[in-house]
C-alpha cells in the first residue's frame, strides 16, 4: 500500500498516529498494543474486544467492538475487557417455565428504570431494554427473539444503573424457551430410536468394507435432494 | 458490606427540604398525619415526630424506622392542612440512604422461593422505594 | 466510517468497482432465471486443483526433519514451528509439587474443550476433579465464529451412511473411515443433546430448516440464524458454568508432562497476565486446543480466532504423537476481499446455499456455486489469476463478487436480515448493504484439515492422551465439508471426554516429567536444525516493525 | 370500531390476566377497543417524590412518547399502579418544561416528548366518555342481589392531582357496579393502603392492613370485592390465605371490577373466575326463589 493516509488517536489517553481506514484493533496494534485480553474471534462473535470510545468534541460515551469498529480522527479509546457479572446457575429440566422464572433468578431487573442505556452500549444493535423489559413480565418468547445475537460482551451490564446482568438473564431465557416452547421434531426422536437399534451401524459397516472404486462409485451415483421449499 | 458508606449529614434539615421540595416548618403539629396513617403501630416514630425531628434537626431520625414502614400511601398527604407532604419527606430521608447504596432491601438475599410468591409489581415497587 | 473516507465511496465501494457492480446486475436476471451453473465433473475438479489450489504448490512445504511424522511434507510455516525449541527450559520447572491435582485436564477453552468437560462429568467425574484451561477467555475459539450450520443426519430422506458417503468424497476418500463413521453416526446424538441443552435452531412448523452445504446430498444442514457456532458455544459454556466445573482462563498449556511410563501426566501452564508457570498434573490430558489459521499459512488472511496457533499441534508432537494430512489446509472460498478492515473474515457458505452465486468482474458466472470447498476456492483463484476477471480493489487486492441480492430474489425480501443477520451486519458497518449490492470476497485461510493421530475413541498414541476438534486429524481427510466441523468438536469432543474419564479412573499418573522434551531438543540438535526459532508462540504478533524495532525491554 | 391508546402494564401480562380480558371485553362490548401499545415498558409501579430524581421518570415518560407517536393525546391505563405513576408523571412532565428538556435529553432514540399527553384510568373513561347510562344498556345480565364493596385502595384517590374521584369519598366504582345492577355496600376502609409493597419485606404488615381491609368489608355485609389493582387483589388475596379461618375471611370473593361487569354483560364464564360464578349464580337463585325458574 503506497504512502497511507495517517490521522491521530488517542489510547488511553496517550496520542498515536495510525492509517485512516483500519479498525480500532488494527490501529491499536499499528500503535504498539500487543493483546492479550482485548482481542478473541476478531470477527464481531466473541466479545472480547469490548471497546468504549469518545469522538472528539462530543460528550457521550459510545461503545464498539473493536475487532469491527472502523478508528476515527481524534477517538480516545480505552478497553473494558470483563465485566464480573455474577450469573444464576440452575438445572434446566427442573425449572417452571412461570412468567416469576427469571425474576427469581434475576431480581434486579425489577430495578429496571428504563433509562435504555444498556441498548445504547450494545455493540450489536440489539433493543436490550425491551428483552429486560418483556423478563419482567416473564415473556420468554420476546426475550430469545430480542436478545438473539448477544454476544455476552457485557457492555449492557457494565452500563447498568439497576445492577442487571443482562447477557446472562437472556441466556437463560433462551435456553428455556427453548426446552420447553420449541419441542425437538419427530424425525429426530425416530432417528435416535433408529440409532439405538443400531439399524444405520449396519449400512455403515458395510460401506467401511468398500475399496475405493466402489467408493467413487457410490459418490458418483449420489442423488444430489433438491433445495427444499421454504416458507 | 466492605465499603461501609455513610449517610451524609451536614444539614440535614436543609438536605431533606432540597431533596423533597417540603418546608417542614409549614407543619404546626395537628397531629392529622400520625391519625390517619395506617402503619403507625409499626412506627417508632409518629408521623407527625418526624416532621418535627426535622423541624429540630433531629439527625437521629435517620436512625428511625419510620421512613421504612411508610408504604407511601398518601393518606397523610390528602389530609395535612397545611399541604405538607409528608409522604415526599419520608421518601428523601430513605434517598439519603440509597444514594449512598445503604439498601434497605437486599436482593442477593432473597431466596429464589421467597421471590416465586411475589408479583413483580411488588417487587419493582419494593425494589424502587427500598434499594439504591 | 471517517466522513473524509465516505465522500469518496458510493454506499460503501469506490467508482470503479461500482462499474463492475452495475455489470453484475445487468446478468442478475438472466441468471436468476436460468439458475446456478452445472458442477464441475471428476476430471474438471481434479485439474482445478492441481492448478490453482495452494496445497498444491510444492515449493510452499517441506519434509519436516524429526520427530513422530519425519519425512512428511507440511507446510513452511507449521514446519518451523515443529522444528523449533522449547519456551521453557525444562530444568527450571519444579516438577516436584504440582501446583494443582485433578483427574482429568482438558486443554482448550472453546467447543471441544466444553463438551469434553460436560461428558467426562456426566461419565462420573466430580467437577472438583476436572480442570479445564483456555489461553484466552473460555469462549474465544473458532466454534463460536462458525455460522453457517452444523450437519447431522436426521431426516427421513437422510441417513447416516448418504452423510459417510458425502463426508469421504468430499474428503477425497482420504479420512480415516472410523472416524468418519463415529462423526455421522453420532450427528443425530449431539443434535438432541444440543436440544436438551436448550439451543435454539432454526425450525418451521416445528420441523429444522435444514439446507445443503457444498458437497452435500442431502439437505442436513442445522443452523441456527448465522449464528450457528455462537448459539452452540454460548449454551455449551453455559452448561458447564452451570455445572460448575473449573475453567482457568489466559493460562495456556506451553507443554505436556508424561510419566516414567510415557503416560500422559498433565501440562504446564503459563498465567498470560503474570508470567507465572503453573503445574498440573492429571490423569487424563485431553488436547482440544484448536487448528493454526493464525500461522497465516502462505500469507493468507484468515478467519480464525485470535489464539489459533497451533500449540496442541507442537505440545502433543514432542510428546511423541503423529500428525496426519498436515499438507492439507482448508481454504474457505468466501473471505472477505473488500473493505480491507475486515479482510479475510468469512462470508458463510450459507450466503451460496441460500442461493448467492460467485460472479466475476464482466457479471458473468465462473463457478457451481456449491462445489466442495477446495474446489471452489481453486476456481476462485482461477478466475482472478488465471483468467484475469477479478475485481481489483484499492488495496491492491483481487475477487470475485458474491451476488447476494439473488438471496432475497429467491427466498423473497427480508431473508438476509432474518437468516443472515451477522453477514448483513458485518458489511452493515462498513455501509455496504449486502441485499442491494454485491460483496467481494477471495478465498481465506479456513481449517486445518489435518492435526494429531486419534482413534474412534479420540485416543492418541500417548496413553492418557486424548484428543478432539480441529486439533486432531483424520475426520475430514484432506478436504472438509461445511457444517461437519461443528459437529466434529462435539462428536470428538463428547468421545475424548468420556474416554479420558475412564482412563482417569483406571490409571494414577506418576511424578510428571518433561524429559521428552529434553529428548526432543537433543533431536533438533542432532538434525542438525540451528535455529532461535521457539514454539510454542502462544499468540501472533501483528505490532508494526517499526515500533518492533525500537522496542526497549526494560521492565523484564 | 373507535379505539383508545392503552398501555396493560407487567401485571396485566402474566399474574392479572383476568383483568385484562374482562376489561377488553368490557370496552369492545362498548364499542370502545382498548388498543395496546405496540412497545411499552414497565411504568415503575411508584412515583418517584423528590425534587431531583427524574431518571425514575423515564420508564413512563418512554410510554408516553409512544402515545404521542401514534398522534394521540390520551392513554388508558387499568392497574391502578400504572394509572398512578403514568399519571403523576405526565402531570409532573407536562407543566414543567425545564424537566422535561432534561428527560428528552435521554431520548436519543426516540422522539423528545412535548408534554401532551394525559393518562386516565378506565373507570374514567366508562363514567366520561361511556357514560353510566350506555354502561346500564350493555349490561343485560343484572348482578342484582351482589354486595359489592367497592375497594380503590392508595392510587386511585391520592393525591388529589392524581386522584379520579373525591379522595375522601369516591363513588365512581359504586355507580359502575350500580350500572351493572349490583349493590355497593360502602365502608370505611375503601380507600385504606393493603400494604402494598411492604409485602416484600415486611408481609406481616400487608396481611395486617389487608385483613383490616376484608374485615371492615365483610362487617359491610359485602360478598364480593372489587379492585383495580393486581398488588391489591394479591395482599386481599395473601390475608385469606393466611387467615382464611377467621371470621369468615375467606367467605367474600376479591375480584376486578372489569370482570364483575364483564359478567354483566355476558362474558363467556369460563373466562372469568370461578368463585365470582358461583357467588353471581348463587344471588341469582336467592334473588329468585329456591331453585328459580
Amino acid at each position: 500500500m503506497s504512502e497511507e493516509k495517517m490521522m491521530q488517536i488517542f489510547i488511553m489517553g496517550k496520542a498515536y498516529d495510525v492509517p485512516v481506514g483500519v479498525t480500532i484493533m488494527d490501529a491499536m496494534e499499528y500503535a504498539g498494543y500487543r493483546f492479550v485480553r482485548g482481542a478473541g474471534c476478531r470477527s464481531g462473535f466473541c466479545g472480547a474486544c469490548a471497546t468504549v470510545y469518545r469522538k472528539e468534541g462530543e460528550y457521550r460515551l459510545e461503545f464498539a467492538l473493536a475487532c469491527q469498529e472502523m478508528v476515527e480522527e481524534g477517538m480516545h479509546l480505552t478497553q473494558l475487557p470483563f465485566t464480573p457479572a455474577p450469573r444464576s446457575s440452575y438445572v434446566l429440566s427442573e425449572l417452571d417455565a412461570d412468567e416469576n422464572v427469571l425474576l427469581q433468578h434475576y431480581p434486579a431487573i425489577a430495578r429496571c428504570v428504563s433509562c435504555n442505556t444498556c441498548t445504547k452500549a450494545c455493540p450489536q444493535d440489539i433493543e436490550v431494554m425491551d428483552y429486560v423489559q418483556a423478563a419482567l413480565r416473564g415473556d420468554l418468547k420476546k426475550v430469545s427473539e430480542l436478545s438473539f445475537d448477544c454476544i455476552q460482551c457485557g457492555l449492557c451490564s457494565m452500563r447498568c444503573p439497576a445492577d442487571i446482568k443482562h447477557s446472562h438473564l437472556a441466556q437463560m431465557a433462551r435456553r428455556l424457551y427453548a426446552v420447553t416452547q420449541s419441542p425437538e421434531p419427530d424425525h429426530l426422536k425416530t432417528r435416535m430410536s433408529e440409532l439405538a437399534e443400531g439399524i444405520h451401524e449396519v449400512q455403515l459397516d458395510a460401506l467401511m468394507k468398500m475399496n475405493l472404486d466402489e467408493l467413487k462409485k457410490q459418490y458418483a451415483a449420489r442423488v444430489i435432494e433438491a433445495e427444499g421449499e421454504e416458507s | 458490606m466492605s465499603r461501609k458508606k455513610t449517610v451524609s449529614v451536614e444539614n440535614f434539615r436543609a438536605r431533606v427540604e432540597e431533596l423533597s421540595g417540603e418546608n417542614v416548618f409549614a407543619c404546626y403539629q395537628c397531629g392529622m398525619c400520625a391519625a390517619g396513617c395506617p402503619l403507625t403501630e409499626e412506627m417508632d416514630r409518629l408521623p407527625s415526630q418526624v416532621i418535627r425531628d426535622l423541624q429540630l434537626n433531629d439527625i437521629t431520625l435517620l436512625d428511625s424506622n419510620a421512613m421504612w414502614v411508610c408504604a407511601s400511601c398518601l393518606a397523610c398527604e390528602v389530609r395535612c392542612p397545611k399541604g405538607v407532604d409528608l409522604a415526599k419527606l419520608m421518601e428523601a430521608l430513605r434517598q439519603l440512604h440509597l444514594r449512598k447504596e445503604l439498601d434497605h432491601v437486599s436482593i442477593d438475599e432473597m431466596s429464589q422461593q421467597e421471590i416465586a410468591k411475589l408479583p413483580q409489581i411488588a417487587l419493582v415497587a419494593s425494589f424502587r422505594k427500598k434499594t439504591g | 466510517m471517517s466522513q473524509a473516507i465516505a465522500g469518496q465511496l458510493q454506499s460503501g465501494y469506490p467508482a470503479a468497482m461500482r462499474e463492475s457492480i452495475a455489470k453484475v446486475e445487468a446478468t442478475r436476471d438472466r441468471r436468476l432465471k436460468e439458475g446456478p451453473r452445472n458442477a464441475m465433473s471428476a476430471a474438471q475438479r481434479t485439474q482445478v486443483l492441481q492448478e490453482w489450489h495452494p496445497d498444491y504448490k510444492a515449493d510452499k512445504k517441506r519434509a519436516i526433519q524429526v520427530g513422530p511424522s519425519k519425512g512428511e511434507r507440511m507446510p513452511h510455516e507449521v514446519a518451523d514451528l515443529l522444528e523449533a525449541y522449547p519456551v521453557v527450559n525444562p530444568r527450571k520447572i519444579d516438577l516436584s509439587s504440582p501446583d494443582i491435582e485433578v483427574q482429568i485436564l482438558i486443554l482448550g477453552g472453546g467447543g471441544a474443550a466444553s463438551v469434553a468437560a460436560l461428558f467426562a462429568h456426566e461419565e462420573g467425574i466430580p467437577t472438583k476433579d476436572i480442570l479445564m484451561v483456555s489461553k484466552l477467555r473460555h469462549g474465544d475459539c473458532n466454534s463460536i465464529m462458525a455460522q453457517g450450520g452444523i450437519q447431522a443426519a436426521d431426516r427421513e430422506t437422510d441417513s447416516p451412511a448418504s452423510h459417510y458417503i458425502d463426508v469421504l468424497g468430499g474428503g477425497h476418500y482420504t479420512n480415516n473411515p472410523e472416524l468418519v463413521k463415529a462423526l455421522v453416526n453420532d450427528g443425530p446424538l449431539m443434535i438432541d443433546w444440543h436440544e436438551k441443552l436448550g439451543a435454539l435452531y432454526d425450525k418451521v412448523d416445528g420441523q429444522y430448516l435444514e439446507a445443503h452445504g457444498g458437497g452435500t446430498s442431502r439437505r442436513r444442514m442445522h443452523s441456527a440464524k448465522d449464528y450457528t457456532g455462537m448459539e452452540l458455544m454460548r449454551v455449551i459454556r453455559d452448561e458447564v458454568r452451570n455445572v460448575g466445573i473449573p475453567v482457568i482462563e489466559f493460562a495456556p498449556a506451553v507443554e505436556l508432562l508424561l510419566d516414567k511410563q510415557g503416560h500422559a501426566a498433565g501440562a504446564v501452564l503459563t498465567n498470560l497476565e503474570t508470567e507465572e508457570y503453573i503445574v498440573v498434573k492429571a490423569n487424563a490430558t485431553v488436547l482440544a486446543t484448536g487448528g493454526f489459521g493464525r500461522l497465516h499459512i502462505q500469507g493468507f488472511p484468515t478467519t480464525n480466532h485470535y489464539g489459533a496457533t497451533a500449540d496442541g499441534l507442537i505440545m502433543a508432537y514432542r510428546a511423541g504423537v503423529r500428525l496426519i494430512d498436515m499438507d492439507s489446509v482448508q481454504y474457505h472460498p468466501t473471505g472477505v476481499a473488500y473493505p480491507a478492515a475486515i479482510l479475510g473474515q468469512l462470508a458463510t457458505e450459507k450466503l451460496r446455499n441460500q442461493g448467492a452465486e460467485p460472479v466475476n468482474a464482466h457479471g458473468d458466472s465462473f463457478v457451481f456455486p456449491l462445489e466442495p470447498r477446495d474446489v471452489e476456492s481453486a476456481a476462485i483463484i482461477r478466475e482472478c489469476y488465471g483468467n484475469n476477471n477479478g475485481v481489483s480493489t484499492p488495496s491492491g487486492i483481487r475477487g470475485v463478487w458474491l451476488d447476494t441480492p439473488m438471496i432475497d430474489a429467491i427466498h423473497g425480501k427480508g431473508t438476509i436480515k432474518k437468516r443472515l443477520a451477522a453477514m448483513w451486519m458485518m458489511w452493515h458497518r462498513h455501509d455496504i448493504d449486502i441485499t442491494v449490492d454485491p460483496a467481494l470476497v477471495f478465498p481465506t485461510l479456513h481449517y486445518q484439515n489435518g492435526g494429531v493421530e486419534i482413534d474412534a475413541d479420540a485416543r492418541t498414541s500417548v496413553p492418557g492422551l486424548f484428543a478432539g476438534g480441529e486439533v486432531a486429524g483424520g475426520v475430514h481427510g484432506k478436504n472438509r465439508l461445511m457444517g461437519n466441523s461443528l459437529l466434529d468438536y462435539n462428536v470428538f469432543g463428547r468421545r475424548a471426554g468420556i474416554s479420558a474419564a475412564k482412563w482417569a479412573k483406571e490409571h494414577a499418573a506418576k511424578s510428571p516429567t518433561l524429559k521428552h522434551i529434553e529428548a526432543f531438543s537433543a533431536d533438533l540438535e542432532s538434525a542438525g536444525i540451528k535455529t532461535d526459532r521457539k514454539a510454542p508462540i502462544i499468540l501472533p504478533d501483528y505490532r508494526r516493525e517499526a515500533v518492533l524495532e525500537r522496542r526497549l525491554r526494560i521492565l523484564t | 370500531m373507535n379505539t383508545i391508546p392503552y398501555f396493560p402494564g407487567c401485571s396485566l401480562k402474566d399474574t392479572a390476566t383476568g383483568f385484562e380480558s374482562s376489561a377488553q371485553f368490557v370496552m369492545e362490548t362498548l364499542g370502545l377497543r382498548l388498543q395496546e401499545l405496540e412497545r411499552w415498558n414497565c411504568c415503575g409501579t411508584v412515583t418517584s417524590l423528590t425534587t431531583d430524581d427524574l431518571m425514575h421518570h423515564l420508564a413512563s415518560v418512554r410510554n408516553l412518547v409512544r402515545v404521542q407517536d401514534l398522534h394521540e393525546s390520551e392513554l388508558v391505563a387499568l392497574c391502578s399502579m400504572c394509572y398512578n405513576t403514568l399519571a403523576r408523571t405526565a402531570q409532573r412532565i407536562n407543566a414543567d418544561p425545564v424537566e422535561r428538556d432534561k428527560i428528552n435529553q435521554f431520548m436519543d432514540r426516540e422522539s423528545s416528548y412535548e408534554g401532551t399527553v394525559e393518562v386516565r384510568h378506565l373507570l374514567q373513561v366508562l363514567r366520561d366518555r361511556i357514560g353510566w347510562e350506555t354502561l346500564a344498556q350493555a349490561t343485560p345480565i343484572t348482578l342484582e342481589g351482589l354486595k359489592v364493596a367497592c375497594y380503590y385502595g392508595c392510587t386511585l384517590l391520592r393525591p388529589k392531582e392524581a386522584a379520579i374521584d373525591n379522595t375522601e369519598k369516591p363513588t365512581i366504582m359504586s355507580e359502575a357496579m350500580a350500572a351493572a345492577g349490583a349493590t355497593s355496600v360502602p365502608f370505611p376502609f375503601a380507600g385504606e393502603c393493603c400494604g402494598t409493597y411492604q409485602v416484600v419485606d415486611r408481609r406481616d404488615l400487608s396481611i395486617e392492613r389487608s385483613f383490616r381491609v376484608i374485615q371492615s368489608a365483610l362487617r359491610a355485609g359485602a360478598n364480593v370485592i372489587a379492585t383495580a389493582c393486581p398488588l391489591c387483589q394479591h395482599n386481599l388475596q395473601e390475608a385469606q390465605k393466611e387467615l382464611g379461618h377467621v371470621q369468615g375471611l375467606a367467605d367474600i370473593e376479591i375480584v376486578y371490577f372489569t370482570e364483575l361487569l364483564a359478567a354483566a354483560m355476558g362474558m363467556d364464564p369460563q373466562r372469568l373466575p370461578e368463585g365470582l360464578n358461583v357467588l353471581i349464580q348463587q344471588t341469582a337463585e336467592a334473588q329468585t326463589g329456591w331453585g328459580g325458574s
